[in-house]
């Protein structure tokens, strides 16, 4: 970035002697605008497309197929429709509030790509701090979460902005001690930095490093779930309880905000984990091109990104909603004590072997494909007793 | 330390609302997310079906009879002819009285399943209710090509039923319940013995059997309470003694006896006999008439009486006096969801709202049915 | 049950159903979708594949129609209307309306039970969309027309003894009210 | 026990405020005196022999002299069961609550209350339950006339069909 400036500077493409910081300034909201449009917004429609596919396949559907190829388009024309609805602000509402909430909920979405680390050399901003960072700006959510809820003047958006606020709040806190074991083996925030301590083969992830971090990845992956109010725990948007939660009362591209944050977060998360656990962008050196090296790195990274993102609407599909006591529970009595006890189990282990165990990776993958093994036995199983061919209407 | 001062809220739950199974309304006095009492508002369906009764004549009232309870239509078809059959005393041919519960019965499979699916949706879980919606369609699809209808059936006559099984339906029916068995055993996999759903359910507007009796709640929501009564066994009618079934009672097995889990478990056992009972009528189904001769312009003697039917929401009770004429005096339909609906006030008191949401539904209350 | 042994077995029933849950719809990623992709995407119009027995919007054979107005008494609704009269001279029965109001029809299927030749019937017709309630009667008599009288022997006529054919197929797997029609499959 | 046995019972128990025992098929029924109707109903309940636990259905019949409301009782315990009824006047029919009794009778008594106008002395909410508040009116009574319009809604849809002769059907 630095020397990028310096560069823009030096062509003299701004004329001669221009403000350093300004120069810096037009950089930085060009290169965000290009990674917002770019990226962040295009997943976020594609991934509402890819939800709805996979949805529907696991519910015996179709699916959207009508909007170009496969229906491909689909989330273009849902964009298009929304963007061109009635912004409506009821007169109840206190209307500075309520319009400025959305904002606040696509900056806590757009802050984190900053320091997302595509590659060993494509990310924005390598922050010292970066998972840090990224958690702090990713509960920024929450402010705008609890200002929708409360600007609507809706009891349902009320009390889905306050279970909202209550809940990502929460679990923050097993999220945070969740990162904590990885910080411990690396002894570094930086993204760059945890990618690097781990290599590109599964027993070299943290996943894999020790049972604490296979455990903590897990909390965090749950962890992140619920603050992206994420089924089971979009208690918030509840739509059998709240209607649609806090997003009640909007409409239009206000809306759209909030959804397309919402299943933007999902790449965050994945790439939260991704960095953390399982290797990041870490790929076995094949080449000396910088370049094909970058492009094999980011679609390591975004492979495992996409993932994750997947088994997040599997697991929606799937699991029903919890309650709020129960959300409560899970996370106090259940995620909290865990990762306590996580963060101390891998403080031992580093102090027992600073270097980490060889042979413990390797087991626990071998653990994995076992489970994995098991988990295929068992979709065959249903796979087999189902007999899906009885159609009884000759239609289809 | 100082209490912390809370304000009460009254929200208006209804009568749009996704939950609401048709269109209910409730008034909910909350505190935070704990209801005080949520206060059941009802007639936003009311068709006056009793009084369209005695307009319309007692042939042409059984249309009708439909939407009351658009869900498992079949018995109240069943208990409109059944009632006038009694006050007429008419005999139905046996091979009549199979159609019925051959029918009925794949009524009560498919209710039950819209039941359960609008449970698990209620509780957010999306997929299993497209699951049993696709297994409804099948189940509409087979009474479909047996009566024409995949909704408003108009299925049964009195005496009898209007349309023989048509050729080769036996067959498709016995090759869906082989489908049906093992698809019950996964919808359990995904969703009924899944930890989530459990602990949403467990421990939830427990009613205690003295309570279900003393508030006339019937079906499955009866026998949750541990209370083993059903109709088709204790008041035997049409050919159920003929069949070997179990009747499915709750046992407080998830969490105390008569809790949410218990009437929804009793469904889906429900299920499992219904199909049993299936495979026994589709096997042993008699030759011969289907429908009795009744003369066309129908008049029952002057006189009254009453019919309980086991339908999807249990015992129905139809009360029909006639006057002589040909259109009926007076008919009452004494439905399972208005006693279970009576039941919701007294049950909410320090519950969550979420689980408002999932007392309705496992109280399998159909709004039409409350307000006929 | 003890704490610590009970808070292991909630984790673990958790993570084993969960386990389950997920194999189950991982399942359902290799099954067939079931769903129609009405009405463009299918081999055949869906009106050909109801059953026969399917009741979509009434139709009537105006040919074979006896004037009898058993449909129209047997309509809980009313939304038939039928005006049949007595020609004076010819002593001929003479329809001049058989209107149907298909916006107010519940399609019970009581009238075409009531008809003796199955000159009213349903199809499987069920796409009746329109703007206007107006144009959803159907009116069948554009000019009045003679009443069909039933003959003493089977009908010669060309022009009606198809219809009145398929009028009669159609009351006989309609299973005429009286349950005298023999059952259409053999019992087991 | 059977239907008449029981009724005879409580013909035994209240003498002449049993009114009436119809021994009609196929539901033969007691006409209990409308100010008993309570007593009447605890003894049928509490009664060791009849422990009728369950109301199972309460129905009003409006017959144009008169205004009847039919008490379907039940026992669970001994699977047997019995129909009282009580006449009331047409104008102002009004009779004590079972609500103390069967809970169950809460609701159905609002509904007949709403339908037939029947008002129940003593009952905890009496209120219109599936009419609106503010309809005028009880449509299951004989006499009924439906109004022309609700708050401006009409509640009628002419028939858009016309028929060419005059003739009424």
């Amino acid at each position: 970035m630095q020397t990028l400036i310096q560069n823009l500077i030096a062509s003299g493409a701004f004329g001669k002697n221009p403000p350093r910081d300004l120069v810096a300034a037009i950089v930085v909201f060009v290169m965000s605008l290009v990674v917002f449009l770019a990226i962040a917004l295009p997943f976020a429609g594609i991934v509402t497309w890819v939800e709805r596919r996979v949805w529907a396949r696991i519910q015996s559907r179709v699916g959207p197929n009508r909007v170009g190829p496969q229906g491909f388009l689909q989330w273009l024309a849902d964009g298009v429709k929304i963007v061109c609805k009635e912004d409506i602000v009821p007169d109840e509402a206190d209307a500075r509030l309520f319009k400025l909430a959305p904002f606040l909920v696509m900056l806590a979405f757009t802050l984190p790509w900053a320091v997302m680390p595509f590659s060993s050399s494509l990310i924005l901003a390598d922050l010292n701090v970066g998972i840090l960072y990224m958690t702090a700006v990713t509960a920024l959510t929450v402010v705008g979460v609890l200002m929708a809820g409360w600007a609507s003047n809706n009891k349902w958006s009320l009390i889905g902005g306050v279970r909202s606020a209550a809940q990502i709040v929460s679990y923050e806190i097993p999220a945070g001690l969740s990162i904590f074991p990885v910080v411990l083996m690396t002894g570094t925030l930086s993204m760059q930095g945890i990618i690097r301590g781990q290599g590109w083969a599964p027993q070299h992830w943290f996943l894999f490093a020790n049972p604490f971090t296979f455990v903590a990845a897990n909390i965090l992956y749950m962890s992140s779930l619920a603050e992206a109010n994420r089924t089971p725990f979009d208690l918030p948007e509840a739509e059998s309880e709240l209607v649609a939660g806090f997003a009640t009362e909007y409409s239009g591209w206000r809306y759209a905000c909030f959804s397309m944050a919402e299943w933007g977060n999902l790449f965050i998360i994945g790439a939260i984990i991704t960095t953390l656990f399982l290797g990041g962008w870490q790929f076995p050196h094949v080449t000396n091109n910088v370049v094909a090296m970058n492009v094999l790195e980011l679609i390591t990274f975004s492979v495992k990104v996409l993932f994750l993102v997947f088994l997040s609407m599997w697991i929606r599909a799937t699991l029903p909603r919890v309650r709020i006591d129960q959300l409560m529970t899970a996370c106090w009595k259940y995620f909290v004590p865990i990762s306590f006890v996580n963060m101390i189990g891998t403080a031992v282990w580093v102090a027992i072997w600073p270097d980490g165990n060889v042979a413990m990776g390797y087991i626990m993958f071998a653990g994995a494909i076992a489970l994995g093994a098991i988990f295929i036995q068992r979709v065959i199983y249903y796979l087999r007793r189902s007999q899906m061919e009885v159609y009884l209407n000759p239609t289809i | 330390m100082s209490t912390l001062r809370t304000e009460e809220m009254t929200l208006n739950m209804g009568p749009q609302h996704p939950s609401t199974h048709g269109v209910l309304r409730f008034v909910v006095r909350a505190d935070g997310e704990v209801m005080r009492e949520a206060i059941p508002d009802v007639g936003y369906l009311h068709r006056s079906i009793e009084k369209i009764a005695e307009k319309v004549g007692y042939r042409g009232f059984m249309p009708y009879t439909d939407r009351v309870d658009y869900v498992c239509a079949m018995f109240t078809n069943q208990g409109w002819g059944m009632v006038c059959e009694k006050l007429a005393g008419i005999e139905v041919p046996k091979r009549g009285e199979y159609c019925r519960v051959i029918a009925a019965e794949f009524n009560r499979i498919a209710s039950h399943l819209l039941s359960v699916g609008a449970m698990a949706m209620d509780i957010g879980a999306m997929t299993p209710f497209a699951h049993v919606i696709r297994e409804r369609e099948m189940i509409n699809d087979l009474i479909e090509e047996l009566c024409g209808a995949r909704l408003t059936f108009n299925y049964m006559r009195i005496g009898g039923v209007a349309w023989d099984l048509p050729p080769g339906w036996r067959e498709k029916a016995l090759k869906y319940l082989d489908h049906f068995d093992p698809i019950l055993e996964e919808y359990n996999a995904l969703i009924s013995w899944n930890k989530i759903y459990i602990e949403r359910l467990a421990n939830v507007g427990v009613i205690t059997p003295a309570d279900a009796i003393n508030y006339n709640l019937v079906g499955p929501n009866l026998r949750a309470c541990g209370i083993k009564w059903d109709i088709r066994k204790d008041i035997p009618y049409s050919v159920y003694p003929e069949f070997e079934f179990e009747v499915p009672v709750g046992n407080g097995q998830w969490g105390k006896l008569g809790d949410s889990m218990d009437r929804y478990v009793v469904r889906i056992r429900e299920m499992a006999e219904s199909s049993k009972i299936l495979r026994q009528a589709l096997e042993k189904i008699p030759p011969g008439a289907v429908l009795a001769k009744v003369v066309r312009n129908f008049k029952p003697p002057a006189g009254e009486c009453q019919i309980r039917v086991e339908s999807g929401r249990g015992d129905m009770g139809w009360y029909l006096v006639s006057d002589g004429t040909g259109y009926p005096w007076r008919v009452h339909v004494r439905t399972g969801s208005f006693a279970a609906m009576g039941i919701i006030q007294k049950l909410s008191a320090g519950l969550m709202i979420a689980d408002l949401v999932t007392l309705i539904a496992s109280l399998d209350v159909i709004a039409p049915e409350i307000d006929r | 049950m003890s704490a610590v042994s009970e808070y292991a077995h909630n984790i673990k029933d958790t993570v084993s159903t969960i386990f389950e849950g997920m194999a189950v719809t991982a399942s359902h990623f290799m099954r067939k979708p079931y769903t129609v992709q009405y009405p463009d995407r299918m081999p055949v119009r869906v009106q050909d594949t109801l059953p026969f027995r399917y009741r979509g919007i009434l139709e009537v054979d105006l040919e074979i129609c006896t004037g009898c107005l058993a449909c129209e008494r047997a309509c809980p609704i009313d939304c038939i209307v039928i005006v049949a009269d007595k020609d004076q001279q010819t002593r001929q029965l003479l329809l001049s309306q058989f209107d149907i109001d298909i916006a107010k029809c519940m399609y019970c299927g009581l009238c075409s039970e009531a008809c003796p030749t199955g000159s009213i019937h349903h199809t499987t017709e069920f796409e009746g969309a329109d703007y206007s309630l107006e144009s959803l009667i159907r009116r069948f008599v554009k000019d009045p027309v003679i009443a069909y009288k039933a003959k003493k022997g089977p009908e010669t006529d060309p022009r009606i003894a198809p219809i009145l054919s398929r009028g009669m197929a159609y009351l006989d797997q309609w299973a005429q009210p009286g349950g005298e029609k023999p059952a259409g499959e053999e019992p087991a | 026990m059977e239907a008449l046995q029981i009724l005879e019972r409580v013909k035994n128990r209240f003498g002449d405020r049993v009114l009436e025992i119809s021994e009609k098929k196929p539901d033969p029924f007691a006409v209990i005196d409308p100010n008993a109707i309570v007593e009447v109903g605890r003894f049928m309940n509490e009664d060791p022999e009849l422990a009728m636990d369950c109301l199972s259905n309460e129905s009003g019949v409006d017959y144009k002299d008169r205004v009847e409301v039919v008490y379907h009782l039940f026992s669970y315990q001994h699977r047997h069961g019995a129909v009282l009824k009580v006449k009331l006047p047409r104008d102002n029919p009004s009779v004590a609550t079972l609500e103390g009794v069967w809970k169950s009778a809460n609701w159905m008594e609002r509904e007949i209350f709403d339908l037939l106008g029947v008002n129940f002395e003593g009952h905890s909410d009496m209120r219109r339950i599936l009419m609106p508040e503010d309809w005028i009116g009880h449509p299951l009574r004989k006499d009924f006339v439906e109004p022309p319009e609700y708050h401006g809604i009409s509640t009628v849809r002419e028939s858009p069909i016309v028929r060419l002769d005059t003739k009424k059907k």
